[in-house]
């Protein structure tokens, strides 16, 4: 209970005074061994927002992501998404809470197709029951066709040449390809929270800007989704973030717009480098 | 449009031709008992798989069948029946294509585990056995309904197989592995030791009789006699199209689905929320059954069962027969069993010689094909014409 | 002539593969000496068969000849688990088959099948002789190694009785599994025990390991094996230096007494197998000529073959009389004991032990 | 001083082919880069050079000699090094292990100490990590090892494809001025990269990719001021 | 006292046999460590190389002793090195026709086809080796001079088995942690690709490492010739799936878990077999492989990752 007033006061005394803040984090730190990834960081997340992570590398960013997934246990502090500790939970049970992520260093099935890889995004409506999975083909077929199209959807708008190769196994497709389908399998349940991990790496300037609208298109049709991205291209996150959190050994250094950040002479030192 | 009906044409006729070489071949393969006549049986199949892989027959056939799936399980099952038919009173093919069915079986329950969801399973042999014995033991003792028996059998064998899964989810690789061979080892030496179920003599097992039906009888049907493996044979057929089918259904399916994520990324599979544990109990637990369930026929079948039967080297053997057939494919299955277990009776001829022979020629396989004789193919969960 | 088949059946490979091919060999011999003899009526042609000493292998195996109409009858088994599991198929397919080497007493007397015979004596009779024999040479106290398969468990478990109605002793039982390599925990215990004698039931590879740990852990007691271990290969195994000594019991009568005996070692040498006889090389020969004699007398046909079979009463083998009873089992007259001496397996009664030259452990 | 060309290359994987008879030229002592979409076959065209996707038509010649058909550890061992694309570190090995491989060919330790003396200096983080397992090293610092091994070799050719993925901003500057430190001293460099703007600026002559065929070439002023090249890479 | 004294003497003997047989598997379970590094795959034909080692050595051992030398330290010598030379060559040879050829193919397809391999090597020893289906007896070339510890007799010849292992052993590891060759190995292990391109001949290092790891396997079948005076055909098989036990048991890729790991499964053999009949009386001792797999899964249920836990390195 107070745990939760508490955020809404911290969400508040952070400016937003109307936006809610759908996750916030707290104290939260991450070991491993003698090495501090997350240390003491307090951060929260608005409902319905942008928001940029960056940080110089090593700083904790995909750590957070792990914690707040539940792949890693945190040592201490706390993450509340929506009214309830995360840490503790599985992370089954915070996907099915509404949190679809990628990852920064691609994790699809190679052998299974595009459309396998993407529909599992949507886990948690499948029907998983033995029966109707083995006996009631029809009912089944009935599903499997609705996902088809789903999925032909979202491919659509991610890349319309992916849709023609929907039936072929993933370990043909380059990098940016696999990444377009990750964010594709992350996007099938219409989660409240998503989370991108370097999303535009190793993409041209076209080609990150173009997976850029996408994902604006796509979050301009779920109303309420919150977007929280990890990204080392700059243009990337002045285009499209609200709001920006900046890194550093696992701390929180700076907050802000981009235009604040960047103004910023912690960040500039730590993370920019000088001369910007 | 004219062109799709053309091609089912033309995919119908590949698998007419393909079903009629396999059963004559088979029926040629099953009558040799020469040195000759299986030589050269044996050269022309290896030729005949050379050349099939360089003017890619085998990939016409399997495309054919993948247009025409209805057609394809008609023409095998005829071909089967076929076989059965022209052996109808040859009691040695009879046991053998029986054993070829039911061990065949069993490893759908290996490929459910290994092959789908990754499990390891090192004591396939084991659950085999364990179906075996629990049938003798019901057979003899209780006036249980055969079907209600060979139930029991499997259940029995997926029952004692959940102790193993404790240990068996926590470990993966070859960890896993470990505990499944230490298990396997250790229930053939308690078998053996111990002589509560025979010891090492092991048990008779009584014929089955279905709805007053002897098994162990030869019957006359339209005045020919046939052998009494016949209706062992028919059983094990039935049981194999009726795994195959489960098993097919589970891997166009979300379950399917789920063990193969679970398979190929557990820390992927857990951030899309699926049941890892869940999976993981289902495919183990299924292919025990499997496994129990044929073990229970066999049993019945050779009519003894004995702790030498099921040893590791047997559980290898079973595997093998997966990983030849093509991990994680259940057709391939059956040219792989018949490699595995028929081929080294064909070679009886050269006496001391055949298992060093049969151990040098699977290996030759393995080098020209080393996925295996017919690998998995990319999951479809409904012919793609069709699914667009 | 016509061609008449008989069927062999044995371990060919794997294991007790040795055993097996000695097998093999012996009855390859008996039928190309009967073949060579222009007196036959016929002309035989062996199938031989490998059953692995693997019972599913064996009732494979079993159905493929006595579904063969062609094959009269089988010289079959030497695995008793193998015996057991294909006796009922012979019998459903009406195969006579005479068992050259599986000892189990339960695969004639376990069951009532007119086409089972058995030329090789069973455990009991070996157990018998052999615990008595023993006891006359003042042995008291004695522990017992066996393998876990029916072989070693059977030997023991009828050594055990004999023994106890000699009045020995028995200090303790080992029962180990027959792949086992190192004995020496069980041998250390052994050691403490102080018997006189080690009693193994097992097979060759087994005894030679256990004799050789045995010096190892220096222990002194007299070894003594049963019917498994009369081979050459174990005085090969465990050298002549530690062979000296070592007892075993083997059914029927040595051949080296009977008439054919040389003839059969001689001929033996002659065709260039690549394996001894070993030591139921003998009885498979036996149950080769018992056969052929039976197919001489009234044709290639398998119940008239069987009756005759059943019928065999004190007909003149190489390895003795052999007397059927109603359970068509080999009534053996006979179990004759080997000592080890100078690197050869010696009849007891002609043995430097048994005349007192040379003692055995203990003594 | 050391030259590589490439003749006429066409190779692929299985039964297509990505490259189709491409020819580039890198001269001694210069940066020559290599633009492209994704897919248009530069890894490709790298892995082709280094042995690891022969080339089935065509010529790679290094010095005068023919590298195609050769065994990938001998191109290293004839004066090349690279840095993969999607960096490769070992990863149940430590940072330190894994830059000690990056100089395997080089059997005197005193010169390997002094090369990892200089790679720490240029990326301090991974001295600090020195004994880490390289496999649970973040994204960006796996490329600095990465980045730090393909160093250590210090070899007349270094190919590098894209090594600055992952890398923060003030990491993908300090890496191009190391490159062009590293050309300083005399080492040839061909480069893939995806930010075309920076690249440029160090590179002194540059091929554009599309689709396995070269479609653009010429100095780095040239490409930078070409109006398709523009278009498609620049922001 | 001479009671207690009895007893700490038969104590003494038994973990003296333990510490034998933990030697000689963890012998066998080092050579599975080093393969599973190349491999990532059980190579079930381990357990024949090593009984094709062990006869390679016995046949050098009789070859000498035909040319008139009886002195058992050139004796010796010669088994070592035919044993090592032998399944060295051996080793390369299914590396390269075998092993190389199926790289690309699943892990277990692999172990099928080492599977039939050993399947071969034990056929083959057993039908054209000279009387090759019964047990050989093998020369003991070591000197038997004991010293005597009330009833329990420390042998000079188990010494010096139980210190070349140990030798052997820390040799294998100093191999693969201190030195280029070592690093080169386990770089190939990781990743073969980018092993070529840090300029490793990688085909040359997986022959030398199927050349080693068979060598260290046929240095365990010559030492437990040594010891048990007897070898067979038979004897890779169980020793081959006890190493592996032993391997994973300690935990994988890691030398001191493949020690730990056999000398636990030596001791729970012999606590087996020394204190089960014990416990319960008339119990068959081949109970004590029931009583040490049943421990195994115990162990495993545990410590999922072996007993020394793989360091993980995989992250997210
Ligand atoms: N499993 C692990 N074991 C040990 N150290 C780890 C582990 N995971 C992360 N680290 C360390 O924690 C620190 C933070 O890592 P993290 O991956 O969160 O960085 P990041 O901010 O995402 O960096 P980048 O931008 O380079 O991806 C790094 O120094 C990394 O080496
Ligand atoms: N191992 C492979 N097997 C089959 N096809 C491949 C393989 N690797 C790459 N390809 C294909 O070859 C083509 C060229 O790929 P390549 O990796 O060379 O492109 P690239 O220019 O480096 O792209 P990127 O910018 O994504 O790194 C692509 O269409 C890709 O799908
Ligand atoms: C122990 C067995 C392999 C052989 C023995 N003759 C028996 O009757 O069973
Ligand atoms: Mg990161
Ligand atoms: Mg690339």
């Amino acid at each position: 209970m107070s745990a939760i007033m508490e955020t809404e006061m911290h969400a508040a005394s952070m400016g937003s005074s109307t936006a809610t803040s759908l996750v916030s984090a707290r104290d939260l730190t991450m070991r491993f061994g003698g090495l501090t990834a997350l240390d003491q960081l307090n951060l929260h997340i608005v409902e319905g927002e942008v928001l940029g992570l960056l940080g110089p590398n090593g700083s904790g960013k995909t750590t957070f992501f792990n914690v707040l997934t539940g792949l890693y246990k945190a040592s201490s502090g706390s993450i509340i998404y929506q009214g309830r500790e995360v840490i503790g939970q599985t992370p089954q049970e915070i996907y099915r809470s509404g949190v679809a992520r990628t990852f920064q260093r691609s994790r699809l099935s190679l052998p299974l197709t595009v459309f396998d890889n993407i529909v599992i995004g949507d886990y948690q409506h499948m029907q998983h029951g033995l029966f109707f999975n083995l006996f009631r083909r029809k009912a089944f077929r009935a599903e499997y066709d609705a996902y088809v199209a789903k999925v032909e959807a979202l491919l659509h708008i991610f890349s319309p040449p992916l849709v023609a190769r929907m039936f072929e196994p993933v370990e043909t497709f380059s990098m940016i390809d696999r990444r377009r389908i990750e964010v594709c399998r992350a996007l099938l349940s219409e989660p409240r929270l998503l989370l991108l991990d370097e999303p535009s790496a190793g993409m041209t300037h076209d080609e990150t800007e173009a997976l850029m609208d996408d994902i604006l298109q796509v979050r301009n049709k779920l109303s309420n989704l919150t977007v929280v991205l990890i990204e080392h291209e700059m243009n990337v996150i002045k285009r499209i973030t609200d709001r920006c959190i900046v890194f550093n050994y696992g701390k929180k250094i700076a907050e802000g717009t981009y235009a604040e950040i960047t103004a910023d002479p912690n960040v500039q030192t730590a993370y920019l480098g000088e001369d910007e | 449009m004219s062109d799709i009906k053309l091609n089912k044409k033309s995919a119908a006729l590949v698998l007419t031709l393909a079903t009629l070489g396999i059963t004559v071949y088979m029926w040629l393969f099953l009558h040799a008992e020469s040195q000759l006549a299986v030589g050269v049986l044996i050269i022309v199949a290896l030729g005949l798989t050379l050349l099939g892989k360089k003017l890619g027959t085998v990939q016409r056939i399997e495309e054919a069948a993948a247009s025409r799936p209805g057609l394809a399980r008609a023409w095998s099952l005829l071909a089967a029946l076929a076989l059965v038919a022209a052996f109808y009173d040859s009691h040695f093919v009879l046991l053998m294509i029986g054993g070829v069915l039911l061990y065949a079986t069993a490893c759908m329950g290996l490929t459910v585990q290994f092959g789908f969801s990754g499990v390891s399973n090192f004591a396939g042999a084991a659950f085999f056995g364990i179906g075996s014995y629990t049938t003798a033991v019901l057979a003899t003792h209780t006036g249980l309904p055969t079907l209600v028996t060979i139930a029991i059998s499997g259940i029995v064998a997926a029952v004692i197989g959940s102790i193993l899964i404790w240990p068996v989810l926590r470990t993966r690789g070859h960890y896993a592995a470990l505990v499944t061979i230490a298990f396997g080892i250790l229930f053939k030496t308690f078998l053996e030791v111990n002589d509560v179920l025979g010891g090492p003599q092991g048990l008779q097992v009584p014929g089955m009789t279905l709805f007053g039906h002897a098994f162990n009888d030869n019957f006359t049907l339209f005045g020919v006699e046939f052998s009494f493996y016949v209706n062992y044979v028919l059983l094990s057929l039935l049981l194999f199209v009726c795994v195959f089918v489960l098993v097919k259904a589970l891997e166009r399916s979300w379950v399917g689905l789920s063990m193969d994520v679970v398979r190929t990324d557990e820390t992927a599979a857990s951030t899309f929320g699926l049941h890892i544990v869940r999976w993981k109990v289902i495919a183990f637990t299924l292919g025990n059954l499997f496994a129990g369930v044929a073990g229970s026929i066999y049993g019945m079948m050779v009519g003894f069962v004995a702790p030498n039967n099921f040893t590791f080297a047997d559980s290898l053997l079973l595997l093998s027969i997966t990983i030849l057939g093509g991990l994680g494919n259940v057709i391939g299955l059956i040219p792989a069993a018949i490699i595995v277990l028929m081929l080294p009776e064909k070679l009886q001829f050269i006496q001391e010689y055949r298992v060093l022979l049969y151990a040098a020629l699977v290996i030759a396989i393995l080098l020209f094909r080393p996925d295996g004789l017919l690998p998995r193919k990319t999951r479809l969960f409904f012919s793609r014409r069709a699914a667009q | 002539k016509d061609v008449v088949k008989i069927a062999f059946v044995g371990p060919l490979t794997g294991g007790t593969s040795s055993i097996g091919l000695g097998g093999r060999n012996s009855a390859d011999l008996a039928v190309r000496l009967r073949n060579a003899d222009p007196k036959a009526k016929y002309t035989y042609e062996l199938v031989s068969q490998d059953d692995e000493c693997r019972p599913n292998v064996g009732v494979q195996v079993a159905t493929k000849i006595a579904a063969d109409k062609n094959i009269i009858a089988g010289v079959t088994h030497f695995c008793s688990a193998v015996a057991m599991g294909t006796v009922a198929v012979y019998n459903r397919f009406g195969l006579p088959v005479v068992v050259w080497g599986a000892v189990l007493p339960e695969i004639t007397y376990g069951n009532n099948f007119k086409e089972v015979h058995r030329v090789n004596g069973t455990m009991i009779n070996q157990s018998e002789v052999a615990a008595k024999f023993m006891a006359d040479q003042g042995y008291k106290k004695f522990a017992i190694i066996h393998d876990t398969t029916d072989y070693g468990k059977g030997h023991n478990k009828y050594f055990s009785e004999f023994l106890k109605k000699n009045g020995a002793t028995v200090l303790g039982t080992f029962g180990v599994t027959a792949d086992q390599q190192d004995f020496s925990t069980e041998l250390t215990k052994i050691r403490e025990l102080k018997p006189d004698v080690v009693y193994f039931g097992g097979l060759t590879p087994l005894g030679v390991r256990i004799r050789t740990q045995m010096e190892k852990l220096g222990i002194k007691a007299q070894f003594e094996g049963t019917s498994g271990i009369k081979s050459d290969a174990y005085i090969q195994g465990v050298g002549e230096k530690l062979a000296e000594g070592s007892l075993a019991f083997l059914e029927g009568a040595p051949w080296e007494k009977i008439p054919g005996g040389l003839f059969f070692t001689a001929q033996y040498q002659k065709q260039k197998y690549s394996e001894p006889p070993e030591a139921y090389g003998t009885f498979s020969y036996a149950a080769a000529n018992l056969i052929m004699d039976a197919v001489e007398k009234v044709g290639p046909d398998r119940k008239k073959v069987r009756d005759v079979l059943n019928n065999t009463k004190n007909v003149d083998t190489l390895i003795g009389k052999v007397t059927f009873d109603d359970h068509r089992q080999n009534i053996v007259p006979l179990v004759t004991k080997y000592v080890v001496e100078d690197g050869k397996w010696a009849i007891w009664e002609d043995s430097s032990y048994a005349s007192g030259k040379r003692k055995l452990a203990g003594k | 001083m050391s030259n590589l060309s490439v003749k006429g290359l066409t190779t692929g994987y299985d039964k297509v082919n990505v490259l189709h008879d491409v020819s580039i030229e890198v001269a001694p002592g210069k940066i020559t880069c290599i633009l492209g979409a994704n897919g248009a076959g530069k890894s490709t065209l790298i892995r082709s050079i280094l042995g690891l996707t022969p080339p089935r038509q065509g010529e790679i010649l290094w010095n005068g000699r023919n590298l195609a058909g050769e065994k990938t550890h001998a191109i290293i061992a004839s004066g090349i090094s690279c840095i993969p694309e999607g960096r490769k570190v070992f990863p149940r090995m430590s940072v330190a292990e894994n830059l000690a491989l990056g100089a395997f060919l080089v059997t005197n330790s005193a010169v390997v100490r002094e090369r990892l003396a200089r790679v720490y200096e240029i990326f301090p983080r991974l001295k600090e990590r020195a004994a880490q397992l390289a496999g649970t090293m973040s994204g960006g610092e796996q490329a600095m090892v990465s980045i730090g091994r393909g160093l250590m070799a210090e070899p007349q050719l270094l190919v590098i494809d894209e090594p600055s993925l992952g890398l923060s901003p003030l990491y993908v500057k300090e890496n191009f001025n190391v490159i062009r430190r590293i050309n300083a001293l005399g080492i040839t460099v061909l480069l893939v990269e995806q930010n075309a703007r920076q690249t440029l600026a160090i590179s002194h002559y540059g091929y554009v990719l599309s689709q396995g065929r070269v479609m653009a070439e010429g100095t780095a002023e040239e490409l930078a001021s070409n109006d398709d090249v523009r278009a498609a890479y620049f922001g | 006292m001479i009671q207690t004294e009895r007893a700490m003497s038969v104590i003494g003997q038994y973990v003296f046999n333990g510490l034998m047989l933990g030697m000689i598997y963890a012998m066998v379970a080092v050579g599975f460590t080093l393969f599973f590094g190349v491999l990532d795959v059980i190579k079930f034909s381990h357990g024949d190389t090593l009984m094709v080692g062990a006869f390679a050595g016995l046949t050098a051992s009789t070859g000498v002793l035909m040319l008139d030398i009886g002195s058992p330290w050139i004796r010796l010598l010669a088994v070592v090195l035919a044993a090592v030379c032998v399944t060295g060559l051996l080793g390369a040879a299914i590396a390269k026709w075998l092993v190389l050829p199926l790289h690309k193919a699943p892990p277990l397809n692999t172990l099928l086809a080492t599977l039939m391999l050993g399947t071969v090597m034990r056929e083959a020893v057993r039908l054209f080796y000279p009387d090759g289906s019964n047990s050989q007896p093998f020369p003991s070339l070591l000197p038997t001079d004991a010293i005597e510890f009330g009833g329990f007799a420390l042998r000079a010849d188990n010494v010096i088995l139980l210190l070349s292992g140990l030798a052997i052993i820390a040799g294998v590891h100093f191999l693969i942690t201190r030195t280029r060759l070592g690093m080169a190995i386990r770089a190939v292990a990781q990743d073969g690709e980018t092993a070529r391109l840090m300029g490793i001949n990688f085909e040359a290092v997986v022959l030398l490492t199927f050349a080693l790891g068979s060598g260290m396997a046929a240095l365990a079948g010559v030492m437990n010739g040594l010891y048990y005076n007897e070898i067979n055909f038979n004897v890779g098989l169980l020793l081959g799936v006890i190493g592996f036990a032993a391997a994973i048991l300690g935990g994988l890729g890691n030398i001191y878990g493949a020690i730990i790991g056999g000398f636990l499964f030596a001791g729970l053999q012999v606590l087996g077999s020394a204190t089960l009949p014990a416990l319960i009386p008339n119990i068959p001792s081949a109970y004590k492989d029931v009583f040490a797999f049943a421990v195994v899964i115990i162990l495993m249920a545990w410590k999922p990752t072996g007993l020394i836990a793989e360091k993980s390195s995989e992250r997210v």
